[in-house]
């Protein structure tokens, strides 16, 4: 199969449910001169610096039967438009009793790892995913970004799609023409029995190749990827950790209300996989400051693959493998 | 007189309506039938009514908290906007939206909206969805003086004029924000002003006028078909009453004389308009009173509407959350 | 000693802190004409609706020396001030090495449970919780309202104080003059054994009243109030979880990525409490909905004494009380 | 010749160390000494110095994401700049902030910052503050043209005017907001317009004259200072180079004509100032060497400086969270 970026498998799916669909539309800050050829300055719009504006319109223009995908660039500038996310998208269905569908896609690059400081390198998932009303997409690898772009595109809900920014130049198969990925459903990237090793966007990456590195010591882990974060798949998590007994989120937001304390919560209320659990779990998440422009403290603000190691010897130490 | 009989007496009628309707509303909020906030539009009537008859049913608007006047003066049905204040099943939101939350989409009602200058973005995107539709569709929002402190009302400004977008921003200015005369939260009153950095027409109206608001509406509306971009209205009225309630009406802090002066035959927008009518031979007190009768009789048909309604059932909590 | 309401405790906090210290200036979008009374229009501003903007003032003035206190309304409002929330109140000090300090408190109200319907019942705060760089208190009583709202006003970093309506006219004794409540100090509202009870806000009234009925049948609750919920005082709860094995979390907030994920996460992540847990932790919380209007509903969307007494019962059927 | 020579060739010494500074950071990062993303302020240097030339130490400025020459212009220290763009411990935020964020308090300079338009509200702070100390000081704000699209400036424009806050809003429109000209994200270009509507005076600049720069600013400061508020500063000028950098400057891809045209002589803010003074023979060529040179031994030393800086230490990651 042929390979292809993440950010290029991002840009196909949009391009390929502008074609499906006439009534999808596109508005950004910054022009997509490809788009624009292929569909117009109508349909591709690129915006004043004006995101709360933007955002509205992107949920107005659903609620009048389009299909917006609105990209706010960095989820950082997000948080101008904050109140059309929290009090008007998350809400608008629900309040209004359902009157109408709003299928409209925000779409926003996360992350830090890139020196680019506290503001630029942002992953505040959960505060998306705590609201009740908004689904939320967080891909992994350019196989999952151009499927399950293309299911929040064809959703009829308001749907987050957070996109890694250590991800963009990331290649991997991709198949061509059409597929969706569903949301709502994990993927197990890598099937074990030690330990259940949640990881999110790039740490799945990072998961991975801790994976590897351990299994040459014998340390089998179970690597899942939620790929959805609202719905979350949180049967599959589950199911893996009744299996394991022991469980590790990771992630680079900071650990607290993150989503990997939800993942942790997920699975400690659920009684027979509580019962199943022979260890502590574990999140190995950023550090609590705001991400650091100077590289060695940046490296030290988040996870690595050497912090995910120690966490996954910490809950083989304190529940140790039968031999 | 211009405008046919009908229409005329038909914006009388609306604007007894939506002023009964709120009366109404706060004498059943006293009484504890209905819950939650209310926030009447008793005296502004004029401004819904004229902005509304100037559009055509599918046309879209957004509203704010104080949203019954745009809803009835939009068409929305009272028996379903009375059973959503008495937070039942055959309310326009089946209970779960109140007084602050109406909407009907079947009818281009977007919306009321608890933010202020929340709306303003979203009727922005129903005029996008119209230009893109090419059928002459046009979009107005509604947004009282107070809304023009948010960075919100100022951004759709800039956008609906620079994509010449079919938008009337129609500011209600009823001279308070909550407790605030609007002198004491803006550096300048005259809200229109700021159309002229947007190459905008900011056209200062009597919002106590219902054919002074109809009329420039239509101009805007006109201009907007025409693609010709965005107007914005600044419709000058008066809030006769309180800003909120909620358990009981709080007291009145304006003088009795600057009431006294809005509420008079020849400002009060009902009695003005109704005046103007029967001057010109439109009505005669006789139909006025008969059309008095009728709104009451519907509102108290309404009110059996929404009483006879269910509560919704609690185990239908999570419907309507996501669509399919 | 003297019983005054939940409200009254805290204008008496800040009509002191502001005797106290000249440098602490009050804005909000009411008028509070018994402050600008005794203090003045300079120092007691009321602003137009422009929440952005007079959050990032109440920021600017505290990097300049004042000591802002910042009233949003209710929270709801907050969000349209979110950028000088998330991407400058809770980085500026750390960003900057912490050249300077910014003494500035944010003042809303929270929660449902009033028919105000989705956009005015909003208990977010695990949304400023997750943002490395904010104090946040949230008190249950009178006193620790004006103890914590001082603590708040003295403390050197914005500090987000959430004030739950429902609350505001219970009323509790505060002794006269000054005292405070340090932050980060969670309080045993109520001794227990059998299972500790986490709750926020209103439903700490709720979990005592709870806590009461139980008693009679011989079920002893812990009741936890964490108070500020950051710096979280997990140890207090930690603690309590040792001792009694079980864990209930009670809040108004919808449930992902909630503070009662958090707590949650911090009680399971930590080996000898993990150890001593006995059964699967249970959340009572909102349902995933935005609040809904209609009484009937909205009473079915939010926790009460029946739902939190369900919760305690299955962590107690699932690991029974040795007699 | 108005000014004191000094102050003149202070000006113009100003502008270059603004330059050279950042033609310097770009080979720097080019080749991957430092780290980030980078902004350069090339073409803008008059408005920088000119601004602050009208300015007290003691008075306060807020800056944008393109901040290098806002705080060489408000005084603050070339050897901590680089040290933090090296992310160092001595740089101004001990590597914590690197080029967008640099800050220095001590100096009035309260932050480059990396959202549009999101320093205005906190300058306005500043102003408030300025306002109750009651000591003559005011504050400034620099913003771009395309942080006009967004709410926070509106919303500070109405608070500073209302409150007759001591407030210099001194946008610099450099033709581009990234990749977008001003034309193509503004109804209307003209951004002094938005004052009208608050009744605060907006002053259209020549951008590019670092005199007319500073006397505008001075009347704006004499203004701020004796109570009568704040006032709009639009000053016209041109981003010669790229929007912004990481590993590699982007392609240009504006006209060659257009780019000729700006940084020609006669518009180029540092060679009309160097010819402007030459000619009043406030300096000659041979001083206006010594300056270049002078600077750029400086900068020289500032990169000994800054690499001899050692980096953070990773244990350091929780310093500086909460004060005490
Ligand atoms: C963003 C936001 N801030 C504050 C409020 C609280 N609030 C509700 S209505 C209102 C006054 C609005 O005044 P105006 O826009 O003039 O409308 P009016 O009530 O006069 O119709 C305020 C401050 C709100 N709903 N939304
Ligand atoms: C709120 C927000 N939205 C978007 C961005 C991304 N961004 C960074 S600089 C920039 C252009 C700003 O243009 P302008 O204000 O004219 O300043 P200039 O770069 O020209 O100095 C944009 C869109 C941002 N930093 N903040
Ligand atoms: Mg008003
Ligand atoms: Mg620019």
């Amino acid at each position: 199969m042929r390979e292809i970026s993440f950010t290029q498998a991002l840009d196909e799916a949009l391009a390929e449910e502008m074609r499906r669909d006439a009534r999808v539309i596109a508005l950004a800050t910054t022009r997509a001169p490809a788009l624009e050829k292929e569909f117009g300055d109508k349909r591709v719009r690129f915006t004043p610096i004006s995101e709360a504006a933007f955002t509205g319109i992107g949920l107005g223009a659903a609620g009048s039967g389009f299909r917006p995908v609105v990209h706010w660039g960095m989820v950082t500038f997000s948080f101008v438009a904050m109140d059309q996310i929290v009090n008007q998208a998350s809400k608008i269905r629900y309040m209004f009793g359902g009157q109408a569908d709003f299928p409209v896609t925000y779409r926003c690059t996360t992350g830090g790892g890139a020196q680019t400081a506290a503001q630029h390198s942002q992953s505040p998932y959960s505060m998306f995913m705590h609201l009740a009303g908004l689904k939320v997409i967080l891909p992994s690898t350019p196989f999952d970004a151009k499927g399950l772009l293309k299911s929040a595109i064809r959703d009829n809900n308001p749907v987050v799609s957070f996109e890694c920014s250590r991800l963009a130049a990331v290649t991997g198969p991709v198949p061509e023409g059409d597929y969706t990925v569903p949301l709502g459903v994990a993927e197990v990237k890598r099937a074990g029995h030690d330990v259940t090793v949640v990881g999110l966007a790039y740490y799945v990456r990072e998961t991975l190749a801790v994976a590897a590195d351990l299994a040459a010591e014998g340390i089998s882990l179970e690597v899942i990827d939620p790929r959805t974060l609202v719905p979350m798949d949180a049967e599959t998590i589950r199911a893996s950790v009744r299996r394991t007994g022991r469980l590790v989120v990771v992630d680079e937001a900071p650990a607290t209300c993150s989503a990997a304390s939800e993942i942790i919560a997920l699975v400690t209320e659920d009684p027979d996989t509580f019962q199943a659990l022979k260890a502590p779990v574990q999140r190995v998440c950023a550090a609590p400051v705001p991400v650091p422009f100077s590289p060695p403290l940046e490296r030290a603000a988040l996870p690595d693959q050497s912090k995910i190691k120690a966490a996954v010897r910490r809950v083989l130490e304190s529940a140790p493998v039968a031999v | 007189m211009p405008g046919e009989k009908a229409d005329l007496v038909e914006l009388l009628r609306q604007m007894i309506l939506i002023r009964e309707f709120d009366q109404l509303a706060i004498e059943l909020r006293t009484a504890r039938r209905i819950h939650g906030a209310l926030h009447p539009y008793v005296g502004e009537e004029a401004v819904a009514a004229g902005v509304c008859a100037a559009l055509r049913p599918t046309d879209r608007i957004t509203s704010t908290h104080r949203g019954h006047g745009h809803c009835i003066a939009k068409g929305a049905d009272i028996n379903r906007m009375m059973a959503e204040l008495f937070g039942r099943v055959d309310g326009y939101c089946k209970g779960k939206g109140g007084s602050m939350h109406i909407a009907d989409f079947a009818i281009g009602m977007l919306g009321a909206n608890g933010i202020v200058a929340g709306g303003m973005p979203i009727a922005c995107g129903a005029a996008l969805a119209a230009q893109l539709e090419d059928a002459g569709g046009v979009a107005a929002c509604f947004f009282g003086d107070g809304a023009t402190g948010e960075g919100e009302f100022h951004e759709t400004l800039n956008i609906a004029a620079l994509w010449k977008l079919p938008l009337i921003f129609v500011c209600e200015n009823n001279r308070y924000g909550a407790g605030n005369a609007v002198e004491s939260v803006r550096a300048n009153p005259e809200i229109s002003q700021h159309a002229a950095a947007y190459g905008m027409p900011g056209v200062p109206v009597d919002g106590n006028d219902v054919l002074a608001v109809r009329d420039a509406t239509a101009e805007a509306v006109e201009r907007a078909r025409r693609g010709a971009g965005p107007t914005l209205l600044h419709c000058k009225t008066f809030r006769w009453l309180f800003h909120a309630m909620r358990d009981v009406p709080p007291p009145e802090t304006r003088s009795a004389d600057l009431l006294a002066a809005w509420r008079g035959r020849e400002r009060d927008p009902i009695a003005r308009f109704e005046d103007h009518l029967s001057a010109g031979g439109v009505v005669t007190a006789a139909e006025v009173l008969a059309i008095r009768d009728q709104v009451k009789r519907a509102l108290a048909a309404a009110v059996d509407f929404a009483e006879a309604s269910p509560y919704p059932d609690p185990k239908d909590l999570l419907v309507d959350m996501f669509a399919d």
